[in-house]
């Protein structure tokens, strides 16, 4: 039983392999490294989000808001590039973390210092966010003539053989693992959702470490954001609608526990993997895309059901030989 | 505290205290009350079109199936539990109704088999949430793709359409001039909801769930039957809803009722029932889905985007929350 | 560099100023004062056992020492300095650390990161160093003879008593000056006890100065240098405990006489009303069995964690057994939920007031009601009169002091709210009632009338079965007493005569 | 008192939409006493036009012309607008004929279906493998093009072989998935046949970023706004489209008229749309306003600058 517990992201990998293989059976070309590597491409935007969703549910919250912060951030920096396309990229990308994380800590402060529920305060933010989208585009979009060729081009280009934006996933991934299992405010961040009360004894401020995992929310989002933008070549109202929950998805196939303090960069990673490979995989074997629905609807479930088994609190044990055994 | 002293004749406690109208005048329900009596003058002075007969019933249409369900899942966010797979439900029982419908089922039939649906999507939830103890946000999450899932697999990019004349009534029909059967429904299941809630042993129970799910198990409550039963009702309610809007299409689509589930829980958070559980009243709730219903109605008659109502009701939600906080920070009493 | 703290560098001083004083600080909770105008000294080099009966204060010291709580009024010194811990991050920089009376660790953490979380090595990147915080772990453990546990492990794969060393490991890896021990052998077994204790010497031999609560009297003596006495949240005694014999101090603890404050009454004790016999589970109690007769008061004494609460709601339906059987009014019952013990006659007030007890955020009335909605309802119905009517037949009795029923439960004190616990459970008429601990935490006011109500009760031929790690309360309530340990029944003794070390020493195992 | 029309479209922040506005203001204008409501829903759901419908419904307005996000589930509401007296007509995407006075087809079905197999055909001497990638499969008007296109392949298009037709539903990332897709699954298409704007952009990107210029080419229905970057590098060779500004002004053309009497919506009507010209009502109540206008390297320069 523990030995499943900690092998969580080896059940996922060996979940992901059975998928590849069964794909591959139907689609030999599918398992070719060059396809693969263009399924991790595809998937990286979802496993960023996947990640800064990650931060914000390991504290006990849940942010609703990530994709509609993902369209306004996303929005405001397709303006920038439209009216000013001499900013330089670098520039640009700074601006859109910034934005995000400037709306990721509007959620945080509402509940760290007025001690909203995190779902009430995302669920408000979720409207207000992609509304603001609407109004700063004044109603329309920003195409693909109105963003200048390094704004599309960025993630595009090639580095040691991988495009940039899976270059952008990987640094995010490292990222990620060393703030959350080598920094102090990644620890925090574990422990707040593990017991927030032992948290207090342990010095720590329950409040600032969810809007810390607030703010890395919002900043990913602002990142995915442009990448989103400069991706599909479309700056929308519309963009993104409704993924906040596809993100939620790969955090909960990731083995990340909804009630808070469990979960790892790589399972969220391998989950996001998982919903990406079903996406990108059922057109190619001839599956009608509309199982692909019922069929992460599916994986969610048995995703929960083994943790929650695998998550099953031990009580105390008084009787001696009962421990012994 | 006093020293030991036995008391020969206990002293009276009373009842309650003489109930202060400042406590009502503070009530959740009359901030609603305000709000929306703001909305409808200003939906009034904005719009010459808002203050009509017609204008109004029409205005019920945009709250009417959302509330439906808002009153049961405003008792089961009151237990501690909540269910985002409503609109996946009210997309299934849709579905399942355009299958019964090719198979020649009558308008009973069609009935039936739509609540019939939402029940037993209901109990399904309920019983992976009670039964295996899993979280209930994440089990609907996965249901919500579940059920969905299965319409899209069963209808694809078909329709089904045809539905009979009689059927139309549900979503289209007025019990008497303006009032429609969605509104009469709607009205007619808040008084039982707030019956049951408020009147009941069961909705006591629910409350005490909602506030401590542990004391409550100790004296004597079976939670988890409890919770089964508004996952079941909450189910039925979307199963209700469906018939009500496929009526009212004419016509199922597997995307049907997309996002609803969102804007039902909105209701009723703004509702003044606690996401946490434990606190909640159903006159909140549907006052929340009036207001909800004139804001909407009335930005339209503006013809203000549909996304800009949005932001308003995004603000709202939090405003309506975090005033009360921020009051009692700035003149708060400290907790006695 | 946490080594340090274990390495015996300095030798000990016997140094007569102390390293930490406390005076006149007070700390209230809404309805309950926990503390009044205490005072404290530590010595380095030496253990002060901080000595009082349960719900004294002892752990809100201990809170307000280690940045948790803040103190109303009074002033903390440390060498000297005025200094003011407002956060648990505070107390650790004034070399504070405590292994508190909960475990208060990381279920879903490694071992070492329970133990180094919040000072954890880091490398020079500024990264935490996990390899070198293993290493500590494990040297850590290892020094206090806890080498068996394994530092990688997942916390929450530890039995209780390894979790309470971790715990202990904590406190160790901070490199402090002062070290609280919140009755730190209530979940070790013997032998770990002894290596703690060889851990302590170790510590007083590097000057530290050391706090020690626990009720044992037997590890006190053999461990403490000075005592320090709280009684009811105020300070009455303290000074070296070599020339103060031990009935001494129980008076001061006590500190009044016992007697006065428990009713008298004559017992009229009937017939068998429940029988249990090898009542078992897997984990928690082997081979319960005993009987409760009519009218009596049954006490249940044994040392926190002796696993009475388990028993008990294992007979009022809350937890599953293993084998075993019981009997209510000589026809066999297995109730398998608290409901249907209710049904049958049987009532648990439980321990845990906050958390099993009350439903704060609905009203006195409706605490009281709510396991008896059936009888208060018609088909279905609530009835406000006769909830009203329940309500305040029972809570009157119990002398609530209350300003209206329709008050929210939260806002009562402690002491009260445990009056409307009793209150809930007596409305439903029952035929045994079970109350596990039922004076924990209240004043004594409260205490009082909850007895005298106890004695009302088996007048009335009801039957109580009393858990209680109180002494003077066992002692002064019961009929007979059942003395467990370990999940298992120590003994039996009738009420006559029976003295608090006989319980004691059953309680602890140790031969008379 | 001036004729108020509203002009409901699928949702808001549509290039193609905002264009036919802009057509809708100019007819506006051009009768004179007109006032258009250009409104639609955020996310293309009927839901959200329902409500929109019903708002308009109490503002008493004189026409509604909308491009409808279902055929059948806006029948009803639509229905009860026209009981209450206001003149409904679709226009793009039509509604079943029960909810609507007429319908305006942008373009001749069959052309359109005809057209967009054309496109790719004329780069396929040989022939070859080409697949389509379509909108929401609910979508009337694409529906009706596809199955126009799928009825003259056999006899006019002999050695194009139409292996696939998938939906991207009009969103960026389902038609970037559902395109490579099809690359990967078919790996000797010739070409993708997107008679969506949305989807031939996101065909186009793939193409362009999967380095397949000349190997594949993207063709379909195209904003040339939008479009004329992937002319330009050759991912496409030409696309079609009609001109959404004379699609909005024909629209509140008709709606005004059969609103205020001046023409009357039934089989074999001849009803005039100004500027545009003139368009004759099959027995279904639908007519079509223009065949569908190509651009390709020659054009797109001139016409990206207009809509
Ligand atoms: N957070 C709190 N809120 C309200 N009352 C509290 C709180 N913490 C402690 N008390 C009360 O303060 C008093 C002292 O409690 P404390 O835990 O300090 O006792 P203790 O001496 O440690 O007892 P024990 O030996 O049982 O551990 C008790 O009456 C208790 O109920
Ligand atoms: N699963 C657990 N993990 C850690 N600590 C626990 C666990 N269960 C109980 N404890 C702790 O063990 C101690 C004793 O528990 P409990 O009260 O249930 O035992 P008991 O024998 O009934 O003792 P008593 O009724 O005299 O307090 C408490 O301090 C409690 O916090
Ligand atoms: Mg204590
Ligand atoms: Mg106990």
């Amino acid at each position: 039983m523990s030995a499943l517990a900690k092998n969580r992201e080896l059940w996922l990998v060996a979940a992901i392999a059975l998928l590849v293989a069964v794909i591959t059976l139907r689609f030999p070309a599918f398992a070719r490294p060059q396809n693969l590597a263009a399924v991790f491409n595809d998937t990286s935007i979802l496993m960023i989000l996947a990640l800064g969703q990650m931060a914000v549910i390991l504290t006990r919250s849940i942010d609703l808001s990530m994709a509609s912060n993902l369209a306004l951030t996303g929005m405001i920096v397709a303006l920038t590039n439209a009216n000013f396309p001499g900013i330089p990229i670098p520039l640009i990308i700074l601006e859109a973390m910034a934005i995000g994380a400037a709306l990721g800590a509007f959620n945080g402060m509402l509940v760290w210092k007025l001690g909203i529920p995190a779902i009430v305060v995302t669920l408000g933010t979720l409207t207000i966010f992609r509304g603001a989208t609407f109004v700063v585009a004044g109603g329309t979009w920003v195409n693909a003539d109105r963003m200048s060729p390094a704004f599309i081009a960025l993630q595009r280009g090639e580095f040691l053989g991988l495009p940039v934006l899976s270059w952008f996933a990987i640094v995010a991934i490292i990222a990620f693992y060393l703030v959350m299992t080598r920094t102090p405010v990644g620890r925090s961040i574990y422990a707040v959702g593990v017991n927030p009360s032992a948290a207090v004894y342990a010095g720590i401020d329950v409040g600032r470490a969810k809007f810390i995992a607030f703010c890395i929310s919002g900043m990913v989002a602002g990142l995915c954001g442009y990448l989103w933008v400069s991706r599909y070549v479309i700056a929308a109202t519309e963009v993104a609608n409704g993924y906040e929950l596809n993100i939620i998805a790969a955090c909960v196939i990731g083995g990340v526990s909804i009630a808070g303090g469990i979960g790892s960069v790589g399972g969220a990673v391998l989950g996001a993997l998982f919903l990406g490979i079903i996406s990108t995989a059922l057109p190619v074997i001839n599956i009608s895309p509309f199982w692909q629905m019922a069929i992460s609807g599916t994986a969610i479930l048995a995703a929960v059901i083994l943790n929650a088994r695998s998550e099953r609190k031990q009580g105390r044990i008084i009787l001696k030989k009962a421990e012994a055994a | 505290m006093s020293a030991i002293e036995t008391s020969a004749a206990p002293r009276r406690i009373p009842d309650r205290l003489d109930t202060p109208l400042k406590g009502a005048v503070l009530s959740w329900e009359a901030l609603l009350i305000a709000v929306a009596v703001a909305i409808f003058v200003i939906n009034s002075l904005a719009s010459p079109y808002f203050l009509n007969a017609w204008s109004l019933s029409d205005l019920t249409f945009n709250f009417t199936e959302k509330g439906l369900i808002a009153l049961a899942m405003a008792l089961l966010i009151i237990s501690g539990e909540i269910d985002l797979s409503v609109a996946a439900i009210i997309a299934l029982a849709s579905t399942m109704m355009g299958m019964a419908l090719q198979a020649g089922a009558d308008t009973p039939m069609l009935v039936a088999i739509g609540i019939g649906t939402g029940l037993l999507c209901g109990a399904f939830n309920g019983l992976l949430v009670t039964g295996l103890g899993l979280p209930s946000i994440v089990v609907t999450i996965g249901t919500m793709s579940l059920f969905r899932g299965v319409a899209f697999i069963i209808l694809g990019d078909q329709a089904f359409k045809g539905y009979p004349a009689s059927f139309a009534f549900f979503g289209q029909g007025y019990v008497w001039w303006v009032v429609s059967f969605e509104l009469t429904l709607f009205l007619a299941a808040a008084l039982v909801y707030w019956f049951v809630l408020h009147r009941t042993s069961f909705g006591r129970r629910v409350f005490a769930i909602g506030n401590n799910p542990v004391a409550a198990q100790f004296s004597g409550v079976r939670e988890a039957r409890v919770k089964f039963i508004l996952f079941c009702l909450t189910g039925l309610m979307a199963g209700v809803a469906s018939v009500l809007i496929t009526s009212r299409l004419g016509s199922t689509r597997p995307s049907i009722a997309q996002g609803y589930e969102l804007e039902v829980i909105t209701m009723v958070v703004l509702g003044g029932v606690s996401i946490l559980g434990g606190a909640g009243s159903i006159v909140g709730v549907v006052l929340a889905a009036l207001i909800m219903g004139m804001v909407t109605f009335g930005f339209g008659l503006l013809n203000v985007p549909g996304i800009v109502m949005s932001i308003f009701i995004g603000l709202l939600l939090i405003l309506v929350i975090a005033l009360p906080i921020i009051w009692r920070r700035l003149f708060g009493r400290r907790p006695a | 560099m946490h080594t340090a703290a274990l390495k015996a560098e300095r030798p000990a001083s016997a140094a007569d100023t102390p390293m930490l004083s406390l005076s006149g600080v007070s700390k209230s909770f809404p309805g309950v004062r926990a503390l009044h105008n205490v005072s404290l000294s530590l010595y380095p080099g030496q253990v002060t056992a901080l000595i009082g009966e349960n719900g004294a204060g002892k752990s809100t010291l201990v809170k307000i020492l280690t940045g948790i709580y803040q103190p109303d009024e009074g002033e903390i010194r440390i060498g000297g300095d005025t200094v003011k811990l407002p956060t648990a991050d505070a107390a650790f920089r004034h070399g504070i650390t405590a292994i508190h009376q909960e475990t208060v660790l990381f279920d879903d953490l490694s071992v070492a990161e329970n133990i180094f979380l919040g000072h954890a090595p880091r490398n020079r990147f500024g990264l935490i160093d996990w390899r070198t915080m293993r290493a500590n772990a494990r040297e850590v453990l290892e020094t206090m003879g806890a080498g068996h546990i394994d530092a990688d492990a997942r916390l929450r794969d530890l039995g209780i008593a390894n979790k309470h060393l971790v715990a202990v490991a904590r406190a160790m890896s901070i490199d402090a000056r002062i070290v609280i021990m919140d009755e730190p052998t209530a979940a070790l077994s013997a032998k770990e006890i002894e290596e703690l204790f060889e851990l302590i010497e170790f510590l007083k031999s590097d000057g530290k100065a050391i706090l020690f609560i626990s009720h044992k009297f037997d590890e006190i003596y053999r461990i403490a240098d000075r005592y320090t006495v709280f009684r009811d949240g105020e300070m009455v005694g303290e000074g070296l405990l070599a020339d103060k014999p031990q009935n001494e101090i129980v008076r001061m603890m006590v500190g009044r006489a016992v007697d006065h404050i428990f009713p008298e009454r004559q017992p009229k004790i009937g017939a068998t009303i429940l029988s249990v016999s090898g009542l078992s589970h897997p984990t928690e109690f082997d081979g319960i069995g005993f009987e409760l007769r009519q009218g009596e008061i049954l006490g249940f004494y044994g040392l926190v964690g002796a696993g009475r609460s388990e028993v008990m709601q294992a007979i009022a339906g809350m937890t599953r057994t293993s084998a075993g059987s019981i009997a209510l009014d000589g026809a066999p019952i297995a109730p398998k939920s608290a409901a249907e013990a209710i049904e049958a006659g049987i009532v648990y007030v439980p321990e845990e007031r906050g958390r099993q007890g009350v439903v704060i955020g609905l009203p006195i009335f409706q605490n009281v009601s709510l396991p008896s909605l059936d009888r208060t309802s018609k088909s279905g119905l609530l009835r406000l009169a006769e909830e009203f009517s329940l309500a305040r037949t029972y809570t009157e009795r119990l002398d609530l002091r209350a300003s209206s029923l329709s008050q929210d439960v939260g806002t009562l004190s402690g002491g009260n709210q445990q009056k409307v616990v009793i209150a809930k459970w007596l409305a439903t008429e029952p035929k045994v009632i079970i109350l596990d601990e039922p004076t924990k935490g209240i004043d004594i006011g409260s205490k009082a009338a909850v007895h005298g109500f106890m004695a009302e009760l088996v007048a009335q031929r009801l039957s109580v079965i009393m858990v209680s790690s109180e002494l003077p309360e066992i002692l002064g309530m019961s009929d007979r007493v059942i003395v467990m340990r370990e999940g298992r029944i120590a003994a039996v003794f009738d009420n006559k005569g029976l003295d608090a070390e006989t319980l004691v020493r059953a309680a602890a195992g140790i031969a008379a | 008192e001036s004729t108020k029309i509203a002009l409901v479209v699928k949702s808001l922040g549509n290039g193609f939409f905002d264009a036919a506005n802009k057509g809708a203001q100019e007819a506006a204008k051009e009768l004179g006493d007109v006032e258009v409501i250009y409104t639609g829903p955020t996310a293309a759901t009927a839901e959200g036009q329902i409500e929109i419908v019903n708002s308009l419904i109490a503002q008493n307005v004189n026409a509604i012309a909308i491009s409808a996000n279902d055929p059948d589930a806006l029948v009803p509401v639509l229905k009860k607008a026209m009981d209450r007296g206001i003149t409904v007509i679709s226009w793009d995407s039509g509604v079943a004929p029960e909810g609507r006075q007429m319908h305006l087809n942008p373009s001749d079905t069959d052309l359109i279906g005809e057209t967009i197999i054309k496109l790719a055909a004329d780069y396929l001497p040989e022939g070859g493998d080409v697949a389509i990638l379509s909108a929401s499969s609910t979508a009337t008007n694409q529906n009706a093009w596809i199955e126009a296109a799928k009825k003259v392949l056999p006899e006019k298009f002999p050695k194009i072989n139409l292996v696939a037709t998938v939906y991207g539903d009009d969103d960026s990332v389902k038609s970037t998935n559902e395109a490579k897709g099809l690359i990967a699954s078919h790996p000797d298409l010739k070409a993708i046949i997107a008679p969506t704007t949305v989807g031939v952009v996101a065909a186009a990107q793939v193409v362009t970023d999967q380095n397949l210029i000349g190997k594949v080419n993207v063709t379909g229905l195209a904003l040339p706004s939008e479009f004329k970057q992937f002319i330009d590098n050759g991912a496409s060779q030409a696309v079609a489209l009609w001109n959404p500004i004379d699609l909005g002004y024909s629209a509140v053309y008709l709606a005004h008229g059969i609103a205020t009497g001046k023409a009357k919506a039934e089989p074999g009507a001849r009803l005039s749309i100004g500027k545009v010209g003139e368009v004759t009502l099959d027995d279904t109540n639908s007519a079509a306003m223009a065949p569908p206008f190509q651009f390709d390297k020659s054009n797109i320069e001139e016409f990206s600058k207009i809509y």
